[in-house]
Parts: C-alpha cells; structure tokens; sequence
C-alpha cells in the first residue's frame, strides 16, 4: 500500500520540480489580469476587491446596505483590544509586526526563509505568539479572527504587494504548488477553483454567482450572513473543496497556505478592504 | 486611508455608557399577540384594528428582487403620507408574518431601515397607519438557497 | 454564454491505470482460506481503506470515503454482511477514482493554466 | 462602553439620522441546536427605544424575524447639537442594554 502514495507523491514532486524551473510568477500574473479584462472590459481593475459585487448589481445593493453599518463592527472593537495586549514579557505585537501602524496584512502572506514554509497573517501572530511566550490561537477562533480583522482594517487601502522572489526556488516551488493547487481538480464533481472562479466567473451555480479568483484574498476575515460571524479565508477554502465534494485540508495546512500565496499574488496591486461582508 | 474606510461610520458622536435602569424606560408595551399569530390578516387586525388597506404609491418601500440570503434582507421604507403613527413591516409567508412594527411619534420622519429574517419566497408589506387610514405597498422577494455561498 | 460549466467533464477520468492500486489488491489474492463472512469483510474493508489512504497520499480524498467506511464498519458489527460489504465497494470505487484523478491532474492541471 | 449597542448619528440642520446595531442573537426558537438535537430556545429583542432628551422619538418592536445583530437606521427633527440621545433595548429574557450619546 505505501507504495501507492509514495509513487503519487514522486509524480507531485516531479511535476512541481519541472514546472518551478519555467516558474515565472509575473507573466502569470498578467495573465489572470488581462484574462478577467477581457472577460469585463467594464470592470475597472480595482473592483474586483469587491468579489461578486463588482458583478451583481441586485447583490451590490444589499451589500452596500449592510456595510452602511457593518456587522464585523463589533469584531472590530475585540481586535482592537487584543491587539494592544501586552505579553507576558512586556512586548507587543507591534513588536512583532513591523509598519503595523499603517497595516502589515498586503504584505502577508510571505516566504519565511528560515522555516522554510509560506508565513500567513494567522501563523505570523501565533509566531509572534509564541516567542513571547504565548499559547498560538486557534485559527478560526474568535480572537484570531478578530485581530486578524483589526489587522486588515488597519491595512485599508494598501494594495497587496505579495512577493515570490524569483532568486528563491523554495519561494517559488511554494509558488507553484499553489498555482497547482488552484488548477487542479478535484472531488466528486471534478472541480478545479478555477472551474468556477476562472473558467465560469458570472455563472450560477444553483442560486449563486461565481465571483472572479482576482480579488479573492483582499477582504478577509468576512462577515458571513449565513453563519451570523466571522471566517478566516482558509476557512473559505475549506467550505469550497467540501462543495466539489472533496475532504479539506486543515486550515493553515502547507496546502492551503501554498493555495493562499498563489491566489493573493495574482491579487497584486488591489487594495486590502477587509474585513468584509458576504451572504 | 480615511477614505477608504468609509464604510465605518465614524459620525460625530463620542460613545458614552450608563448603568442599566431601562426597564422603567420602556413605555409602550411591545404587542406580544400581533406577532404571535399565523396569517397577516390576523396580524394587522391585531395591530391596527383592520387588515384592509388602501394600496398608496407615497410608500417607497426599498426590497432587493433576489434576497442574497433569507437570513438578512435589507428593507427600507419611507412615505410622504402625513400625520404617520406606525409602520408595519408583514411577510406573507413567513410563520409568524408581522416582523416589525414602529411607533412613530410626531417629529419623528416616516422612514426606516432594518434587517429581517425571510424563510421563503414571500409578498413583504409595508403597511402605514395616519390619523386617517391605513395605507400599504408590497414587494415580492424572492428568497433562494443552496449554491456554494449560500 | 460562451463559458458553460462542463459538468459532463465530471467523469472524464476514466480508468487509464487500474493497476496503480496494485499495493492495495495484494494482501486479498493471498488469503483466501478462512471462508468467514467477517474474514471477508474484513480483506474487503482493509484494501479499501488502503486506497483511501493511497488517494489521501496524493491530497485527493474525496469528501465522504471515510464516512462510508465508517457506516460499513457499523453495518459490519451487527452482521449486516450485504449493506456492509455494498459501502465498502463504494467507498473503494471513490477511492481508486480520486487515485486515477490525481494521477490524470499531475499533467491536466497545466493546460488549465490562464495564459496570455 | 455599552458592550452591546453602537450607534451613529448625523445632524443635517434640525434633522438628525441615526443608525444602530445591536449585537444579539435573536434566536427565533424554531432552530434546532446540531449538537444537542434540542430546539434553542427563542432569545430576541423585543423593544428597541429611542429617547433625545426627555422625548421619545423612535419605538421600534421586533419579532423573532429581525436578523441576527439587528441594524436599526431612522430619523427625527428637532434634533440640535448638544441633545442627550439614550437607546435602551429590551429582550424577551428580561435582559437589557444601553446606551447615550451627544449629539454633535
């Protein structure tokens, strides 16, 4: 039986291999710019921020609606005390976080050479967590969702500036796994994530539109309607890979932390407008 | 930055808190009945002594077509009906069809804005009481589920 | 709409390489001695577990694999041999198609790739 | 701070529009809690009262079919820089929460 996977995951690796050596992560980019362009000349550049608004006008007006007052208000007040806390040690994590004061979160996520792993905005404050001598916080819970909140809303305005140095194989093979990742189908229904967030952008599913992928990662942690709270963008993967019936990865596995740095570098240059409000 | 956090209304207010003594504060009774029966005749009989309304087009009621999620459609009403005393916000269909109700006192303007819960594709009535009448508008929303966001 | 959500491409894996689950075939061809119906179950559930945890090797599981052989199990202790061994079929179907999935998208996955 | 209520107001001449939010569950008591199987019992606001000054402007009564955090928005004349308004909300456990601003 070991066999089997080990024989799958040579195929994984060799692919990544092969194809991070003709990485170019730029014209990539491009790429899934001037696709949603000319799939939307009428949208201008900076409204895919707006996900499925920048699309749905009937949708757009009942979202502008609820951001009149917006019910991520409250959670907004919570990170705002948790993140002036003082550790044990008398730090902060604006120690931690350099710039926080005009915002950190366009810059997350990031390569983290030393760990040799794709750093998020989630595991960046458990790190910081835990050099001062703190218990990392649960990535969905409450208090990481809302200095994650707080964090973004800081950040207001700041257009992602992801960067996949190309002077750094790991960086890029991190990269490409999650370019991978975001094309690969998978599950019961066959879907990639760009089946639906690339190839079918404006269709329904069932009662819903599909949003664009350009754009995806500016706005989180959401607001959602449906649950009545907050959820982290892994959570959202999550949700996603479960729909095309296939079993998710943990939130913060190397998998959806590779899927983040992919999807939020093709979102270069957009502004961070988290947290948001979705249905 | 400040402009794009916009959507946070900072208005011009300071936010200043006082220990509880609200009971004593709330005048009216909230009418427990009207929003214990099943029918939205029932309802407005109730609530305001007759479910005949007169259909006005001086109520601006502000629905979405498609309710993004049944859990929280936006309603807006405003009238230019004079003299209103009450606006009724009815949803045909839901269980227990009277969502809201407000008692609007001289002075105060005949619009509101709020949020409400819809299971179903349903008519939602904006029903206005004046000194002389009772005047209403209706809208169907149509309430949808399932897909991936929903 | 020029763009249409190709749900017919749902099954375009098909069974290319039979084999690749070759590892998991092996231990139910080499006992075939005690003629017990748990004796059986029990090969049938191993080898089809064996390719649930190939397809989770390859980060291919699909959603409900686990749960069917959970309910097979349950099925299994109060001797329902039938509905017992038909969840154990189908969870090892799903299993062997999320492994010949995965095997296809190791080169698919590149032709979906936006381009300019 | 009045953990439960925010508040906003605007003045435009005597006209003062108000928005509010409410953190509350308002739980409708039909739904049925995944874990326990059990139906949750019905939690909502029942009055939501505006006061400035010493006048009542706003009563708003709320069934079990407002949302979640419910969002309240209104306006009133008579309103001047200065004007103490206070919220209170009541719900159908007896709890309550409040909260005053200055008008500016």
């Amino acid at each position: 039986m070991p066999t089997a996977s080990h024989k799958y995951l040579l195929i994984v690796l060799a692919a990544m291999f092969c194809s991070s050596v003709l990485a170019d992560p730029n014209a990539d980019r491009e790429a899934f710019v001037a696709y949603f362009e000319a799939s939307f000349p009428d949208i201008p550049f900076n409204e895919y921020a707006n996900g499925i608004y920048a699309i749905d006008a009937d949708a757009r007006e009942q979202w502008e609606e609820i951001e009149t007052f917006p019910p991520y208000s409250f959670t907004l007040d919570t990170g705002a005390g948790l993140w002036n806390e003082t550790f044990p040690d008398g730090k902060t994590y604006a120690d931690c976080f350099a710039g926080s004061d005009s915002g950190v979160r366009q810059n997350y996520p990031r390569f983290d050479t030393h760990r040799d792993e794709v750093e998020t905005l989630e595991t960046a404050i458990n790190h910081c967590r835990e050099k001062h001598g703190l218990a990392g916080l649960k990535f969905n819970g409450e208090k990481m969702l809302a200095l994650t909140a707080h964090m973004a809303f800081v950040s207001r305005g700041n257009p992602i500036s992801i960067r996949v140095s190309e002077d750094e194989p790991r960086a890029l093979a991190a990269y490409e796994a999650g370019k991978q990742f975001y094309y690969t189908k998978r599950g019961q229904l066959n879907f990639s994530c760009s089946d639906c967030h690339v190839t079918s952008v404006g269709l329904r599913v069932r009662a819903d539109r599909l949003s664009a992928g350009l754009g995806h990662p500016t706005h989180f942690p959401v607001y959602r309607s449906k649950l009545g709270g907050m959820i982290s963008l892994h959570k959202r993967f999550s949700g996603c890979v479960r729909d095309v019936r296939a079993k998710p990865f943990a939130l913060q596995s190397t998998e959806f932390r590779n899927l983040e740095y992919f999807l939020t570098f093709m979102s270069n240059g957009l502004e961070v407008n988290g947290p948001g409000a979705r249905k | 930055m400040q402009r794009t956090r916009r959507l946070i209304i900072k208005g011009g207010v300071a936010l200043l808190a006082l220990t509880a003594l609200p009971r004593a504060l709330i005048a009216a009774a909230w009418p427990q009945k009207t929003f214990a029966l099943t029918t939205a005749s029932e309802a407005l009989k109730e609530y305001l002594g007759t479910d005949v309304t007169t259909p006005s087009d001086k109520i601006d009621m502000k629905v979405p077509e498609i309710a993004e999620n049944g859990a929280v459609v936006p309603v807006t009403i405003k009238t230019s009906l004079e003299n209103v005393e009450s606006i009724s916000i009815v949803v045909e269909h839901n269980p227990r069809p009277m969502a809201a109700n407000f008692e609007i006192p001289p002075g105060t303007l005949p619009k509101i804005s709020c949020r409400i819960k819809m299971g179903e594709t349903s008519d939602v009535m904006a029903v206005v009481k004046t000194r002389t009448g009772v005047y209403s508008i209706a809208k169907e929303v149509k309430v949808t589920i399932g897909g991936c966001g929903g | 709409m020029r763009r249409v959500l190709l749900l017919s491409s749902m099954f375009y894996v098909i069974q290319v390489a039979a084999e690749d689950g070759a590892g998991c075939r092996a231990p139910n061809e080499a006992s075939k001695a005690p003629d017990s119906a748990m004796t059986n179950y029990k090969q049938s559930h191993a080898r089809a577990e064996c390719f649930r945890l190939a397809a989770a090797g390859a980060g291919a599981e699909w959603l409900k694999t686990e749960e069917l052989l959970q309910q097979s199990v349950e099925e299994a202790l109060q001797g329902n041999w039938d509905s017992a061994d038909q969840l154990v079929q189908r969870a090892q179907f799903q299993a062997e198609t999320a492994l010949l999935q995965a095997q296809h998208e190791s080169e698919a996955w590149k032709h979906r790739v936006v381009k300019k | 701070m009045a953990a439960t209520i925010k508040i906003s107001v605007k003045l435009k001449g005597s006209i003062a529009d108000v928005k509010s939010l409410m953190l509350h569950p308002m739980e409708t008591g039909s739904r049925i809690d995944p874990d326990t199987g059990n139906a949750v019992p019905p939690h909502h606001i029942t009055q939501l009262v505006f006061t400035n000054n010493s006048k009542q402007v706003m009563v708003a009564n709320f069934s079990t079919a407002v949302s979640k955090n419910p969002y309240f928005g209104f306006s009133f004349e008579g309103a001047k820089a200065g004007d103490t308004l206070k919220v209170v909300w009541v719900d159908n456990t007896g709890a309550s929460d409040e909260i005053e601003t200055q008008l500016a």
